[in-house]
């Protein structure tokens, strides 16, 4: 058990993935010599040879389908995407090939593919439009996905060794800010945290909140000033969004009676417009209160200058001020 | 029915130079010619009102019959197109097989009815689905080939599309991967001058797409699709070149589209009948008929029971497909993820 | 004043505004001498010639990319994708070129270009898992973009007008079993329709409706059903999904005090999702009933063989039930 | 600093045979002195905390100026990449802006400080606006092009990408189109034998990318992009070539990246001492000094005096820049439709 940051998690989840099983291999741009443009492969290309750390041509389309032909005949592949905002042109390769492949072929191909990306944004990640794009809503419509996102440095680990053995396509998305501040125990062994399941971060009777990523920190960090105020936020970390976990989100809701979501992406169709609809549908006769969404604004992405993209993010600030009109609903 | 060759031996004629056999002839033959029945079959279905799509392949069957046989049709994979049907035979898929995708019956091997006609696929055979995007079947071969590789397998892996559809970014793109990792797969594009409506002259600047794989490093050849063993010749040779780890081939057959894009178009909007029929002359089945009968391999009888008993098939195929089940509506919801 | 269908007012539009203004042109695969797989520029190539009815090799990224920079020199173009399941390799241009060129440039570039794509399944549409997507959930999601989706002919035609002279990105949306079903009054001038104000179908007080696209008519037909049975319900025609006519639908929510939405796209996160979170959290007060979504299955997309692709489709039958049901709520 | 030819006459000289003035020698130095001078001034800030990321174009200038001086810098488009500075100077774009843009001010040209540093546009100077995912301008650039030939406005597109980026699909399709259509466009490659880590090799298996020109039916160059009057040489050809309508032209410029892949790549890491030593050697802003030297164009007096004029306007841009009013919160939500 050693404290680590989520990206040194990430990478011992493939370090060991590898060791386990010969089929496993990394591909994507700068994943070799340099270890990847975050370090999540760092020294893997001495460990494992060029072969399975496989540094490819800049082509975001290529990757994917090269992993989809790769699993069709027997290699587990791990394909890396730069930045989330970089897996478009890799778009039709995700949802009409490997989202595809089991169900058009009535099940006699699979496609077991991991294509991890990095996401997000905020005045600290400096990207700009094109280096902190929320992909989420995109592909978490697409049946035939599944779509992951780690809070803690353990569902990291434990959620990336699954989407790994999962016989499935998983995109596992990771937030750019929590690489580096999200810490926490992880341990030495071999464990897995299953993909579907959300969990309760924060129990509280005044209302739900159901995040993931880094906005869980904003929200955890506005329950926290709430709760002086005698507001008793429960937080949900949604962690997998597709499979969602509908039955957490419900009893949540049934508890407290106020739903809210919050996500950092621009709000017109991003993942919370699924969450509230959900509510607004099968636990309407909990509900004692409009179901409020928190989220991005509708511009393109977050721009890089930080005047503008402290203007963009939601904040605790934000949440905080949303939880207490919810809450004197 | 003149048998011009009657006498031709191994050493004087082509087939024999290249070591095929008078039953190797006459096995591909059979194949070209069943593919083009069943086709034919196909589009009398679909005109009389029994099915509702037909794509085909007629026209393509010889080069696709012609390489195929220089693979090995157990070990090595195929990822088809839309045209694939002789290929897919040839890999052994029966005619039963490919009626049922045309029905979209249950037993459709190819996708339980789910894909339209013409979306070939079969596991035990190695044949990866086909989806309907063109081109991106272009880097599963390539991922297919590199898992070769990787493996040891000494599988290749061949794969087809277009000239139309060489007009993508995927296409560009597992080329390139292809010639960097000298990979063992065979691109096949099978140029019949049009995409849909759309001319060569508007799909690209060159006689030859096979000029291209110069630009990745590797070998671009041109062979008269309609000409069976010079087919075969160029598929050995990029076997060969796979096997001794030399890397990829790219192998552009010059084929003639005998029928519409598809059951939904009409080509003499934009066809002119000339051009259709300047493209009946290098009809394959026709022109390896001839050359059987040259070397005296096909006579009046052969051809009498071969195409008898691909009637048979045919019509056995049919009538099976007609009366298989259709897929249970209560399955729509199947196989999204892996069950278990 | 013709009587017309949905497909020959799509050509009409284009015809005028080609004859009208020599930038706009129209560029796609077949668009040529074959007039396009529907017949949308049938007879273009003879009255307008090569150079402004171009047919281009089969490479959607380009089709779109090509347009974005004839439109930043001043041209006009139309887009046809030949079908929507093709618009995938796309993506790249249209989420991060197109729908940004405005916001990126901080004004200084636009992107008028319209992008219009035939979607849409249905038994009838005989069109399997790769010509029969619904798409609009992709795109409704893009701040930059525009989606629009007629449902009758007159529309149709003032539509892609509108679009076309519009000064950003438009995506346009063409179900396929309207182009021949759906026929009405086509005024042979010119006219606007304009982009974003949606349309009461069908007057009622017992339940709101909201749907589009070929969803409308089965809601209409369910409309008729169960008006006998004394359910009222009023029909609304969304026609714009971006930007969303938030004030008609929060409108005729506020009237009837239940919401209903009806989609053939997959549920989850379909576009249904969005206006289900805009009422719940919007017209909370008003609300008497679960918001309901009638969509389709969690599967890739419309299987071929008929009973498979009846399966699938929601249908007016269905619809009628679930209104039955939300009525008795 | 010994002038080894301080007679050398317009006949005898490299520049002469190519219709060079000493005067245009100069400007063309200016330009490529000033853009180096910037780009270093850009790392001092990023590495002093004033600002958060550089990209630059550090050995690409020389190419950049080269072929950007045989268009017409008015009437002609540009297309860049994020390495284009010395490109976009060229183009008329001023110190000011472009510090405006790295300091992401209100006043930013580009994209009112919306964008990263180095992703250039500005409208007057028809420099169309920069993204990050690479490949996307290449078909930009071809309608653009496209606009120009249907419009007739004799204009021609200059677009440039690095050796990683024709690895994309959208490079090919752009190729493929401007080669159908014989479009006014040329088609820059600055290929510094690195995509960030990705060595050449594993990019491609062919020396030169340019020999992929010919599958697109149009001429492929290579260029040593260190040397100014051959990136210029070059350029006029392919105007020649696009105001003729004859079409495109590739230029492959072998260029050298001098910095780390940008402020947040430690370059150690993947590339031997050795290769960077090389590559210094290949440094255009030195070797293009030495020929002004050598054929007398270029004395002390006259450096002294372009770097000291330089240095001045360094430091304005950068007291400009740093003072500049930020961009206003409030407008977060503008510009994402025509406001009108
Ligand atoms: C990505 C994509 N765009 C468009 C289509 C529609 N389409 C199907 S086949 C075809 C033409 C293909 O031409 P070619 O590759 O030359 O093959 P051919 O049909 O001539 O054998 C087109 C445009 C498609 N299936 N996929
Ligand atoms: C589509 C896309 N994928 C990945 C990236 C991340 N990225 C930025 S620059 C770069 C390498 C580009 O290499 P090259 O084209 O050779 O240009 P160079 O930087 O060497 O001048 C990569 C991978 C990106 N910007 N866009
Ligand atoms: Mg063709
Ligand atoms: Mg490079």
């Amino acid at each position: 058990m050693a404290e680590m940051r989520l990206i040194d998690a990430v990478r011992q989840a493939m370090y060991e993935e590898m060791q386990r099983d010969e089929r496993v291999l990394v591909l994507g741009e700068d994943v070799g010599l340099k270890g990847g443009v975050f370090g999540a492969t760092d020294g893997f290309y001495a460990e494992f040879g060029e072969a399975r750390v496989l540094d490819t041509p800049l082509a975001e389309s290529l990757i994917v389908g090269v992993a989809v032909g790769m699993a069709a005949n027997g290699l587990v592949p791990i394909a890396e995407i730069q930045f989330s905002d970089f897996i478009h042109p890799a778009f039709n390769q995700i949802v009409s090939e490997a989202a595809r492949m089991r169900y058009r072929s009535n099940g006699a191909f699979g496609c077991p593919i991991t294509i991890r990306a990095p996401y997000g944004g905020g005045v600290e990640v400096h990207g700009g439009l094109y280096h902190s794009q929320s992909i989420e809503a995109f592909y978490a419509h697409v049946p035939g996905l599944k779509v992951v996102t780690p809070y803690t440095p353990y569902d990291a680990k434990g959620l990336l060794k699954a989407a790994i053995r999962d016989p499935d396509p998983v995109l596992f998305l990771e937030h750019k800010r929590l690489y580096r501040s999200a810490r926490g125990e992880v341990p030495d062994d071999d464990y897995l945290v299953p993909i579907g399941p959300a969990v309760v971060r924060r129990q509280g009777t005044t209302l739900s909140v159901f995040a993931y990523g880094q906005m869980l920190h904003e929200t955890l960090q506005a329950g926290s000033q709430v709760a002086e105020e005698g507001i008793d936020a429960e937080v949900v970390d949604l962690r997998t969004l597709r499979p969602l976990d509908t039955e957490t989100i419900l009893a949540s809701v049934r508890k407290t009676s106020k739903a809210m979501i919050v996500y950092e992406d621009n709000r017109f169709m991003g993942f919370g417009a699924e969450v509230a609809a959900l509510i607004a549908e099968e636990a309407f006769d909990a509900l004692d209160g409009p179901i409020v969404r928190v989220a991005g604004p509708e511009v393109p992405a977050v721009p890089y200058s930080d005047p503008l993209a402290a203007a963009f993010m939601p904040t605790a600030a934000k949440i905080a001020d949303a939880m207490r009109r919810l809450a004197a609903y | 029915m003149a048998v011009q060759n009657p006498n031709a031996t191994t050493a004087t004629t082509r087939h024999g130079a290249l070591g095929l056999s008078a039953e190797d002839l006459l096995e591909m033959y059979s194949h070209i010619a069943l593919a083009r029945a069943i086709d034919e079959r196909m589009w009398v279905l679909q005109r009389a009102g029994m099915v509702s799509f037909v794509i085909s392949g007629q026209g393509h069957e010889g080069a696709q019959v012609g390489v195929m046989w220089a693979t090995d049709r157990q070990h090595d994979w195929l990822v088809p197109f839309y045209r694939s049907l002789a290929a897919c035979l040839t890999k052994g898929m029966t005619a039963r097989d490919l009626m049922l995708g045309l029905f979209a019956r249950h037993g459709d091997p190819s996708s339980g009815g789910r894909q339209m006609p013409a979306h070939w696929a079969h596991a035990a055979h190695k044949i990866l689905s086909t989806s309907s995007p063109v081109g991106t079947q272009y880097p599963h071969a390539v991922g297919i080939a590199y898992a070769a590789k990787l493996r040891g397998s000494g599988e290749l892996c061949v794969v087809s599309i277009g000239e139309g559809g060489t007009s993508q970014g995927d296409w560009h793109e597992a080329l390139n991967f292809a010639g960097i990792h000298r990979l063992p797969v065979i691109f096949i594009v099978e140029n019949n001058r049009y995409a849909i409506s759309v001319p060569q002259r508007l799909q690209m600047a060159v006689d030859d797409v096979a000029v291209r794989a110069a630009g990745y490093g590797f070998p671009g050849v041109v062979v008269d699709g309609s000409d069976v063993l010079a087919s075969y010749e160029a598929g050995r040779e990029a076997v060969r070149r796979a096997r001794a780890g030399e890397g990829p081939t790219l192998i552009e057959c010059k084929v003639e589209r005998l029928t519409a894009h598809s059951s939904e178009d009409r080509q003499e909007k934009y066809r002119p009948t000339a051009d259709l029929e300047a493209a009946r002359s290098k009809d394959p089945l026709v022109v390896f008929k001839h050359y059987l009968e040259q070397v005296g391999v096909l006579d009046e009888a052969r051809y009498t029971e071969i195409h008898n008993r691909i009637k048979a098939v045919v019509n056995d195929a049919t009538e099976y497909a007609e009366q298989a089940p259709w897929p249970d509506p209560a399955t729509v919801g199947r196989h999204v993820y892996l069950e278990g």
